[in-house]
């Protein structure tokens, strides 16, 4: 098991109702297995698109990056900043 | 100088970090919030600790591509007023030519890469996030 | 705001001239003295009254290739001392494509075609004319 | 005949020892006869190059473009501006 940090941002976090919060996956898991966890926990989530942007540990990645106890994986909505 | 600030920024002290006197050009770009669509304010969101370290390495990207440039960033937090900067690139190089491609550099990556939201607020006291194609979309229920 | 001028230029003053709330980028070049070669200071001279003329020239063509945008520019004259500026332009325009392209326009457009001459002052208090190559050629005679 | 303001700029007034002068050249005329004019009466300006830089009526000119009484043909060192 690994217990990883969720946090959500600006459409996303109203989505969710909340903007931090922390979901456990089974090990070996990936950020794809983290967001199908949490569309199950936040059901609002599920308004998100399919393939919604993530990072993890504060870096862009894949949804088949493999995630590890103690990380942070969040979701962003598309950018808008500049 | 800090990344992200909450107050009104000052090109001045972002041209100070950049310029020396080997350092004959010097290229800014300011974004500033437009009254698109009755727009009066825009509220800026950003994954700050994420933010922070995206710009650190946009800016180290910069530099290794222009060794001899320089060039510092800030962007506002928070509501920022119509035709207030939001961000602001300041990019010396002994020439113009690598001033200039330094900060288009670095403002097209921060568009793509640096995790920031906005949400404009209108004459009408609603409120809609921004998303990239430049549409505003749902909601901004969260505040309202 | 005039385009030529005897004093330091003040960026925030040029900045206000052509942003607006319509106009949410803008881009600034500014062409400081460096300390080439044992540079401390450049003597800028002009024909002013062409200068004055190509330089309302070209802000035209800016505004006609990009409509939307804003150009202003002031050039110094006369002795400018290391590491400021002798040339400022700013572009605002409603997007920052317009904006960057009609600033670099205006600044390539003032090189090629605005009648300005530098002559360099050394440490050793030699002067030299500049030539368009960036070399430093004959004389300086007439001041020395 | 025309007269024909001329104006030295930088190091070609260097050369020709002054910033101003006005010179007479039978009409039609040139802006290459005005300089041609202008090195018998300035020798110094001999040592600009053979097709200088030149204005009329502070316009950039070929050497081709015809002048009248009363305009003014600058000289102009390389161009170092901005």
């Amino acid at each position: 098991m690994a217990k990883v940090s969720v946090r959500f941002f600006a459409r996303y976090a109203e989505l969710a109702g909340c903007d931090w919060s922390a979901v456990n996956v089974s090990t070996p898991a990936t950020v794809g297995d983290v967001i199908a966890r949490v569309r199950e926990v936040f059901p609002g989530t599920q308004a998100m698109p399919p393939r919604p942007l993530a990072a993890l540990n504060r870096r862009q990645v894949k949804h088949d990056a493999l995630v590890n106890d103690g990380d942070e994986v969040a979701l962003l909505p598309p950018l808008s900043g500049g | 100088m800090t990344h992200l600030t909450r107050h009104p920024i000052d090109v001045g002290d972002l041209l100070a970090t950049v310029q020396s006197a080997e350092r004959g050009g010097t290229c800014v770009f300011l974004g500033t919030v437009r009254n698109d669509a009755d727009v009066t304010s825009i509220d800026y969101a950003a994954y700050e600790a994420m933010t922070f370290e995206e710009i650190e390495r946009i800016l180290a990207e910069a530099h290794e591509r222009w060794p001899e440039s320089r060039v510092m960033l800030q962007h506002r937090l928070g509501l920022i007023p119509v035709g207030e900067a939001s961000i602001a690139i300041a990019a010396a190089a002994p020439h113009r030519d690598a001033a200039f491609a330094a900060c288009r550099y670095v403002i097209e990556e921060v568009k793509k890469r640096v995790p920031i939201w906005k949400k404009e607020l209108h004459v009408d006291g609603s409120a809609t996030w921004v998303d990239p194609s430049g549409k505003p979309v749902a909601g901004g229920l969260r505040d309202r």
